[in-house]
């Protein structure tokens, strides 16, 4: 038994569109410790949500994984054939959506397609199943009578909790959650983090969860996976990738976040510019031409992924320089002058 | 092809731009409106028009045709009497119409130019004294030379443009039917009441399955409801007199009769005749049959009925006396009333009496007559079944009479070909086709014959230039009515020049059609004689005429 | 407390130059489709919300999804009419407004839209979405581009020019939202309406347009509303702020203050709700009850009691009144 | 960077822009060059049409050119039991399924994107009235209408016309109000109007060219149902015999027993003709659909 | 109780847009150019004779007292009398109205029976030498007339081949005891197919292309993707999560269906000489019986509403999102 429950190592997703194609992820590597619940963390459009997709290897009909392994349990499923990972989905690999709203079947109840799960994956007799509903329905605090709901019927948060009841149904090994709080209210997006990460230690299992916000990160991973580009550029604990970035980017995205914490600050510094387009894709770093620090070499080698402290990776060519960098980093002209 | 055409037309215009003489003109004639009935309905009667209208046009004449469906022209023509300037129209062979009177008379007389069928307004004393002289003569022959005289009368004032008398095509299945046993009654062709009780059954198929493109509208016996419903209440109705075979009248439910003097006719009932509920066919029944027409109740048979003074019985005798004289009675009003039994009848009339409706819109379930059919089953706009009156004085050979309304031409001939059908009731489309499918089938034989009716171009006579009997003349000599005959009738009709049709051989006088001249340059002629003009293509009036109708 | 901010050298005048006084915007959901689904309700958007914004000030409007406060802006610029309330600019009403005098108020109330590739019509050019404006107010066609790259330089668009034949989709979020600024500013507004301007960009550039933003508005001195559902932003940018909840003004009073000890219980929770991208941080139990606001059935009294952990029997039969404490007024039986 | 001809088009390039014809589909290429040789065959029926199609050709000796075969005495589809060139009635019945066809599509785009723009723009009891008419005109059987309608007007082919006027601009009505409703909650529409743009200038600049396309789309799904509806009327015997449609033509021929007469060239060719009309309608609609809503297509 | 409600305002409106519908026929009946009885007034009646006649339909009075007369009968479900045929126009359509439904629902049936499958399984083949074959196919069956597509059955199954009979509901004077009776028989089977497979053909089109474009739209659905990542076999994910959400917009389509088809049949009971409410309210109409064709229209305008209706509340029945709100 490996300590990573996942290892995703050079994982290559790319998407047919028109005559070209886009590699929307370009060698993603990091891992998945038993039992701990790592934050994949990026802008729109970085790449982490084909990445969360392509390890239940159900993705967009013009995708295709094009390389690199996905170890589970030290099988690389992007290998089995489709009859092995079918297997493989939803009784070890579970996964909650963005949208519980658009990823429950309208019409048909809650109860129903808990039981579809139950009963047609997990194999559970009809009693069986009427139970397991229920005690389900217990772990994410809603009333059991609330089982012959139909979706529309709960608020946001109501079935964003369904989506977790669903996800835990055949006790997973691991649940991707695909940037479940997002559309929800501060409040409720808390008390749904809280649940998922005491449901998480209650059952021992792993957590993938893909979000845009560093903050959510920051309350409830263990681990954090900054992704840029398509490109994992840092990996690591999450108290140190935030504390103690060692990618210029990771630094900015930090001075570029209201903070309601600190002091009331004097003046946030954007990172100025635009993710590059993944179908010209610069060469390099794909970074550089935002990255204030950057130097010749950035723009023409692709930085590797190393690991600089112990556990933490970076994918930058000034990654010993980093904390230096870090305190050029927190000045605000830093920034503009790059701009 | 095109170019001869387009020559032929050339030179006709070269001719009469010749003929024409500018110097002394009237106004130029107003576009002169012709209606015809849509050619959906009507295809023949609207390739006519269309002829027509592309020979009058070649005279110098801006023809419109307007093309509106029978309702709307019956509308115009009938009670617009003054608006319009020709129609296309038609009268219908009915057995009664074997008797010449009703067309001699009620279409040309000046008393029915206000209200009545003279809607053209035909206004000639002559004719007036030869059409009323030939309603009270009773003898034959002397009668005939009058029809004879009005005939020719109206072929020098052509009131109207006659075109044709057509044929009818009807066929059956010879293989069904025993083809010997097809009456062909004169003017009105094989399908009639006479042929549906002499059918024979050849084999095991012993019903006469027959097509109508038109719904059946009512089985009552004292409505005229229409065409074939008449073909139903006929089978299903006695009459004391019907029109025989050779269209003239035969006795019927009367053992015979007899006219004493002009104004009186006896009649004597057959005996042993039984109603279809099994009552007694009584002299009294008889004349609560002619009674019920006049009751106010029955406004269509009213006119069949007016003219009888009284009604005395004697025995299984029965007098009419009449108000007037009318040598037509026997045909049109003996043979067209009919027998309706007092004991059903005479509640319902009663009752009516009471009521806003009259006896036309009422609809007995099972209509009881004595005739050679009774009446089984109908159902609406699908079909209409009676069977044979095995008890009936004159018992059909067949067992059942069964009308299905098919309003698809092609699936009628299709249900004939394919056993569906076994007898052609009627065909509206092609009859080349007809005998094409039968020489190709084997199993079927058409036969077809003039019929009673007529086509023609009414002319309104109110209406300048109509009311000039010279252009009348020349529009009528315009059109070759072989042109007519072969290119919308495909031969299926014959040449007219008379309201009465060849097919009424004793009637018919020959020498209204052999005397006329037809062709363009007769026409022109015509018109030119005549001081018309024709100028920069465009016929105008002769003299100093001035156009009052312009629009 | 502001005291960095260049912006306390300015002083308010004694005349709020927007006035809410009880305004109410309630919608009929309904019609003959929604009653076959069995709903045919009053939606509260905002419900008898009364505040004064002072010539200069800028305020954050707080809370969450539903809780009324696009609606108030959008009644703000008169894209809705209340139904009822009077909402006063400078002194007049603005329900009346028509013809000239509503011309008038467009180019003095402007509004910054939350969506930037929604907000501009994408087969507009930049040229033309920047002329509309200028158009309506009868800028001569000769000045407008003069005026359209100032705009533009306003909100720190590099190389203005540039951008001029683009059409929207060839622009990034931030920088089609600073053309949604510079249309919003272009005709010299003195109120502006920022409704969420930065939730639809990406972290890293979100801070560029939020500092154009402040740096726009103490420029020109312009009075401002700010709508977010983070009191991280609304923080950034206003010092005074109203937290608001189905409709309802739960809490007004300095940003600091809210920030720091928020009185009303829904603020409480929402202060100790909003992530902060720190790993050190609370993990304590939010200090209210799970559900969901549902604003076609508010409960009733106050609309927070049935998520209210301290709520007691007054605050289901009485609305609270909206109550100075200190520095702040509150809606609150507690107080 | 940019093409200038991309960037300043004239108007007539603007408005034929908006309407997005479907390019990429090959389905839709199909439609619209079907739709330019009809239009092509329309505008020039009289140089291609050898003859008048109401023309009853005979000779001389009054024999009438009637039922000829294809070939035949040089007609080339031969002639109907009326003596006419099958071909000619073709070529003319192009023009006037056209000018049926197009006129109503005319009709019913304009008249529904209006009713949909206001509608859907002032909402409001404008809207509710528009709303409940469209209902009532829903309620109305659009063929039992028609016939009613042709049978109390003298025939004509513009009965279907009105007909179609009257009654089908409901469709596109609805369809282009919802459209309008959600560019209505667009936020430019909002940024338009905060602007101080008109109501009018809004419609105009702002929405109408949006629901181009839509109506365009509803437009040729009109042409089809116009054409078919004036055959139908004319099988009927509603219709127009003086303008000689495909429609007249087929009832002509099923009058006139071509099916027993397997003159397969005198009922088949109108029918071909109507079938690739309304099929290059419906491709363009298709097309449409897929560049609309990309969501249906693949 | 509030769906209740809901039914009942609708059922409101619609007889709103019935009462409409009834105004608009009255008006244009009565308001056409010439005499309303000008074909059924033989020119021999005298004046008292028409005016009686005119009496007895009720033309006499003036309009408005026709309408609210006209209003008051339909209330009483009383249609008038029928020119043509004196006989009450009620009692001609509602024996009618029979072989016109039956007609009008089979054939849709056996429409949305194919069309919903074909749809279905064009959807999943999107992309396929099959679908790309076949949706051209299909669109042009719904550009054929239909009138042309009836005649050219006819000659083929029963002039040619002799399959079928060419027209009516059942043989030449074959009796039945009741009309259950007659529509159960095989004879009567053989019979309707021309026209209902004439009629099916034609309307196939539109639940096919329905069915096959909802598909597709539900098959993009983050709910039909979380199937699969579920693991579900993909009978489950394309029956019982795809088509059973496509199969809702297509159902209601179907209501609606009935009432186009209604129209569509005008035509096809011509061709098969099926004696339906079509065919009866085109002879009415060229025999100028006004009653008749109002009433005919009339009836085919109240199935057509009442389909609306029906449509609406199938969709709220089948939609768990409306039905339990």
């Amino acid at each position: 038994m490996t300590a990573n429950l996942l290892s995703v190592r050079d994982l290559k997703v790319s998407y047919r569109v028109g005559n070209g194609h886009i590699d929307a992820v370009d060698g993603a590597s990091f891992d998945v410790p038993r039992g701990s619940i790592v934050g994949l963390v990026g802008e729109s459009g970085c790449g982490k949500t084909t990445v969360a997709r392509a390890l239940t290897r159900v993705i967009a009909d013009n995708a295709r994984i094009t390389g690199g392994q996905i170890l589970f349990d030290g099988k690389d499923i992007a290998a089995i054939p489709e009859r092995q990972m079918n297997a493989l989905r939803w009784r070890d690999i579970a996964f909650i959506p963005q949208s519980a709203m658009n990823s429950l079947d309208p019409v048909y109840t809650v109860e129903y397609q808990l039981n579809e799960v139950l009963r047609r994956r997990g194999g559970l007799s009809a009693r069986e199943a009427r139970m397991r509903c229920e005690s389900l329905f217990e772990m994410v605090g809603i009333e059991k009578g609330r089982l012959r709901d139909y979706p529309h019927q709960f608020s946001g948060g109501m079935r964003q909790r369904v989506a977790i009841a669903l996800a835990l149904a055949l006790n997973p090994k691991l649940v991707i959650a695909d940037e479940p709080v997002t559309a929800l209210d501060v409040i409720v997006q808390r008390q749904i983090l809280d649940q998922l990460r005491e449901l998480q230690t209650m059952l021992g299992i792993s957590v993938i969860l893909v979000t845009h916000d560093i903050s959510v990160v920051a309350y409830i991973c263990d681990r954090t996976v900054v992704m840029y580009a398509g490109r994992v550029a840092e990996a690591g604990p999450m108290a140190g990738v935030l504390t103690r970035p060692a990618h210029p980017y990771t630094m900015g995205l930090r001075n570029a976040f209201p903070d309601l914490a600190g002091a009331a600050s004097g003046t946030l510094t954007p990172i100025d510019g635009a993710p590059p387009n993944l179908a010209e894709p610069p060469p390099g770093c794909r970074f550089a031409p935002r990255c204030p620090f950057s130097i010749e070499v950035c723009s023409t080698e692709s930085p590797p992924l190393a690991e600089i402290v112990p556990d933490h990776r970076v994918a930058c060519h000034r990654a010993s320089e980093a904390p230096v960098l870090r305190e050029i980093a927190a000045r605000t002209e830093t920034w503009l002058a790059h701009a | 092809m095109k170019s001869t055409c387009r020559a032929v037309m050339a030179t006709a215009f070269l001719a009469l731009a010749a003929a024409a003489s500018p110097a002394m003109a009237g106004d130029p004639i107003r576009t002169i409106e012709i209606l015809s009935r849509p050619q959906a309905s009507q295809p023949q009667e609207f390739q006519s028009i269309q002829l027509i209208a592309q020979e009058w046009r070649k005279l110098g004449l801006t023809v419109n045709v307007r093309v509106m469906p029978w309702e709307q022209m019956s509308d115009v023509v009938w009670y617009q009497r003054a608006d319009w300037d020709s129609t296309a129209w038609q009268m219908v062979g009915r057995p009664e119409r074997s008797d010449p009177d009703e067309i001699i008379y009620n279409l040309f007389h000046s008393s029915t130019a206000e209200k009545g069928y003279n809607f053209i307004g035909y206004q000639n004393p002559e004719y007036d004294a030869v059409a009323e002289a030939q309603r009270g003569e009773i003898d034959p022959e002397k009668r005939k030379a009058m029809v004879f005289e009005a005939q020719e009368l109206l072929a020098r004032d052509q009131p109207n443009m006659m075109l044709v008398h057509p044929k009818q095509t009807f066929a059956f299945d010879k293989t069904v039917w025993k083809p010997e046993s097809i009456v062909d009654q004169s003017g009105i062709g094989i399908r009639n009441t006479w042929t549906f009780m002499a059918l024979e059954p050849l084999g095991e198929k012993k019903d006469i399955v027959l097509n109508s493109s038109d719904n059946v509208k009512a089985i009552n016996p004292l409505y005229i409801s229409g065409g074939v419903d008449s073909w139903v209440f006929e089978l299903v109705y006695d009459r004391l007199i019907r029109v025989g075979p050779d269209g003239l009248p035969k006795a019927w439910a009367a053992e015979s009769y007899e006219w004493k003097g002009d104004k009186t006719v006896a009649v004597k009932l057959r005996e042993g005749m039984k109603w279809h509920d099994g009552k007694p066919v009584t002299p009294e029944d008889v004349k609560f049959s002619f009674e019920a027409i006049v009751s106010g109740e029955a406004p269509m048979y009213a006119p069949f009925g007016s003219n009888i003074e009284s009604i005395a019985i004697d025995g299984q005798v029965i007098t009419f006396t009449l108000k007037k004289p009318a040598a037509s009675f026997v045909t049109s009003s003996l043979a067209k009333v009919n027998l309706i039994p007092k004991h059903v009848w005479e509640p319902i009339i009663e009752d009516l009496k009471t009521k806003e409706a009259n006896a036309e819109s009422y609809q007995e379930k099972t209509p009881i007559g004595s005739g050679p059919y009774k009446f089984e089953r109908w159902l609406t706009n699908e079909e209409i079944v009676l069977s044979a009156n095995k008890e009936h004085f004159n018992a059909p050979k067949a067992d059942r009479w069964i009308l299905r309304i098919v309003p698809n031409v092609e699936a009628a001939l299709g249900m004939l070909r394919s056993g569906e059908l076994n007898f052609l009731g009627e065909f509206s489309g092609d009859p080349k086709v007809l005998i094409d499918a039968a020489k190709q089938d084997g199993d079927l034989e058409v036969v077809s014959t003039v019929e009673m009716g007529f086509r023609y171009v009414a002319f309104n006579e109110r209406r300048p230039p109509f009311n000039d009997v010279a252009f009348r003349r020349a529009l009528s000599a315009a059109v070759d009515r072989r042109l007519i005959v072969n290119a919308a009738y495909r031969g299926f009709a014959v040449p007219s020049n008379s309201v009465i049709s060849p097919s009424l051989e004793f009637w018919y006088d020959p020498k209204t059609l052999a005397e006329l001249k037809t062709g363009h340059d007769v026409a022109a002629g015509m018109l030119e004689e005549a001081g018309y003009t024709l100028d920069g293509g465009k016929l105008h009036y002769p003299g100093d005429t001035k156009e009052t109708l312009a629009k | 407390m502001a005291g960095t901010r260049m912006r306390s050298a300015v002083t308010y005048s004694n005349e709020p130059l927007v006035s809410l006084r009880s305004a109410e915007l309630h919608y009929r959901v309904g019609g003959a489709l929604s009653a076959l689904r069995g709903r045919s309700s009053v939606v509260k958007a905002v419900d008898g919300v009364s505040f004064d914004i002072h010539r200069g000030e800028s305020v954050g409007l707080l809370g969450e999804s539903g809780c009324g406060k696009s609606s108030i802006g959008r009644l703000l610029m008169k894209l809705e009419d209340a139904t009822g309330g009077e909402i006063v600019f400078a002194g007049e009403p603005i329900s009346g407004l028509r013809g000239a005098a509503l011309k008038c108020y467009r180019a003095k109330a402007q509004l910054i839209f939350q969506n930037p590739f929604d907000a501009v019509n994408p087969r507009f050019t930049i040229r033309a979405t920047l002329a509309e404006p200028l158009e309506n107010a009868g800028i001569p066609a000769g000045e407008r581009e003069a005026r359209i790259i100032a705009a533009l330089e306003l909100v720190r668009l590099p190389q203005p020019a540039q951008f001029l034949d683009r059409y929207p989709h060839q622009l990034s979020g931030g920088q089609l939202q600073r053309v949604v600024m510079a249309r919003a500013l272009i005709l010299q507004p003195d109120f502006v309406v920022a409704d969420e301007p930065v939730s639809m960009l990406d972290v890293s550039v979100r801070a560029g347009v939020l500092n154009v933003f402040r740096d726009v508005r103490d420029r020109l001195g312009l009075t401002a509303i700010y709508i977010s559902h983070d009191l991280a932003l609304v923080r950034y940018v206003c010092e005074r702020t109203i937290v608001m909840y189905l409709g309802r003004i739960m809490e007004d009073g300095p940003t600091e203050d809210i920030v720091h000890e928020p009185l009303h219980p829904y603020a409480k929770a929402l202060v100790a709700a909003v992530p902060v991208p720190h790993p050190d941080q609370s993990h304590d139990p939010l200090p209210i009850g799970r559900g969901a606001p549902d604003p076609r059935n508010p409960p009733s009294g106050c609309v927070f009691r049935d998520r209210c952990p301290r709520a007691f029997d007054r605050c289901a039969s009485e609305v609270p009144q909206l109550r100075q404490i200190g520095t702040r007024k509150v809606a609150c039986h507690l107080f | 960077m940019h093409d200038l001809a991309l960037q300043k088009p004239g108007l007539v390039g603007r408005m034929f822009r908006s309407l997005k014809l479907p390019l990429s589909d090959p389905f839709a290429v199909f439609g619209l060059a079907v739709y330019a040789t009809f239009l092509l065959t329309a505008i020039f029926a009289d140089a291609i049409a050898p003859y008048d199609p109401t023309e009853i050709l005979y000779t001389p000796e009054y024999e009438l050119a009637s039922d000829l075969r294809p070939g035949e005495q040089g007609f080339i589809l031969g002639t109907t039991s009326l003596g006419r060139d099958i071909f000619s009635q073709i070529v003319y019945g192009t023009r006037s399924a056209l000018i049926i066809g197009i006129t109503a599509a005319f009709m019913v785009a304009l008249i529904g994107s209006v009713v949909g723009l206001v509608s859907g723009y002032f909402g409001g009891w404008v809207d509710a009235v528009l709303m409940r008419l469209a209902d009532i005109a829903f309620g109305i059987p659009f063929l039992p209408f028609v016939i009613v309608l042709a049978a109390f007007l003298e025939p004509s082919i513009w009965n279907v016309v009105l007909a179609m006027a009257l009654v089908l601009w409901r469709d596109t009505g609805r369809v282009i109000r919802s459209q309008v409703l959600t560019l209505r909650s667009r936020g430019y529409v909002d940024a338009a109007r905060v602007c101080g743009s008109s109501d009018l200038k809004i419609i105009l600049r702002h929405i109408a060219p949006n629901i181009l396309p839509l109506s365009f789309l509803y437009g040729s799904i009109a042409i089809g149902w116009a054409i078919l509806t004036e055959a139908s009327i004319s099988f009927l015997g509603f219709g127009d015999p003086q303008s000689i449609s495909w429609g007249y033509m087929l009832q002509d021929a099923f009058a006139s027993q071509a099916l027993a007469k397997q003159a397969y060239y005198w009922f088949v060719p109108p029918g071909i003709c109507i079938i690739l009309v309304v099929s290059a309608g419906f491709f363009i609609t298709r097309g449409y659909e897929n560049l609309l809503f990309p969501k249906l297509g693949r | 109780m509030s769906h209740l409600k809901a039914v009942a305002s609708r059922t409101l409106q619609l007889a709103l847009v019935l009462w409409a519908v009834v105004t608009i026929l009255f008006l244009m009946f009565r308001l056409m150019p010439g005499n309303p009885m000008a074909a059924y007034i033989d020119p021999t009646f005298t004046v008292e004779q028409q005016q009686a006649l005119m009496a007895q339909f009720g033309l006499d009075k003036p309009l408005w007292e026709q309408y609210f007369i006209y209003l008051g009968n339909l209330l009483q479900g009383e249609l008038g009398q029928s020119f043509r045929y004196r006989e009450p126009v009620a009692e001609r359509i509602f024996a009618l109205l029979p072989n016109t439904l039956i007609l009008t629902f089979s054939s849709l049936f056996v429409a949305y029976a194919f069309g919903i499958l074909a749809g279905a399984y064009l959807a999943w083949r999107r992309g396929s030498a099959v679908e790309n074959a076949a949706i051209p196919l299909v669109l042009m069956t719904r550009a054929m007339p239909e009138f042309w597509l009836g005649m050219v059955l006819l000659a083929v199954f029963s002039f040619w081949l002799g399959w079928f009979p060419a027209g009516g509901t059942r043989p030449a004077g074959a009796d039945y005891d009741s009309l259950w009776a007659l529509y159960t028989s095989r004879d009567f089977l053989s019979y309707l197919a021309l026209p209902a497979l004439t009629l099916a053909i034609y309307s196939q089109g539109l639940p096919l292309l329905l069915m096959r474009s909802n598909m597709l739209d539900v098959m993009k659905e983050d709910f039909v993707t979380m199937a699969r990542i579920k693991g579900l076999s993909n009978w489950t994910v394309v029956v019982r999560h795809a088509a059973r959400n496509a199969l809702l917009p297509v159902m209601t389509s179907f209501a609606i269906a009935v009432g186009y088809q209604l129209q569509g049949n005008v035509v096809v009971e011509s061709i098969f000489s099926w004696p339906g409410l079509g065919r009866e309210l085109v002879n009415a109409v060229s025999a100028s019986d006004y009653p008749l064709a109002q009433g005919a229209f009339l009836m085919i305008a109240v199935v057509v509403i009442l389909m609306n209706l029906i449509a609406d509340m199938l969709y709220a029945l089948l939609d768990p999102r409306i039905s339990h709100a």
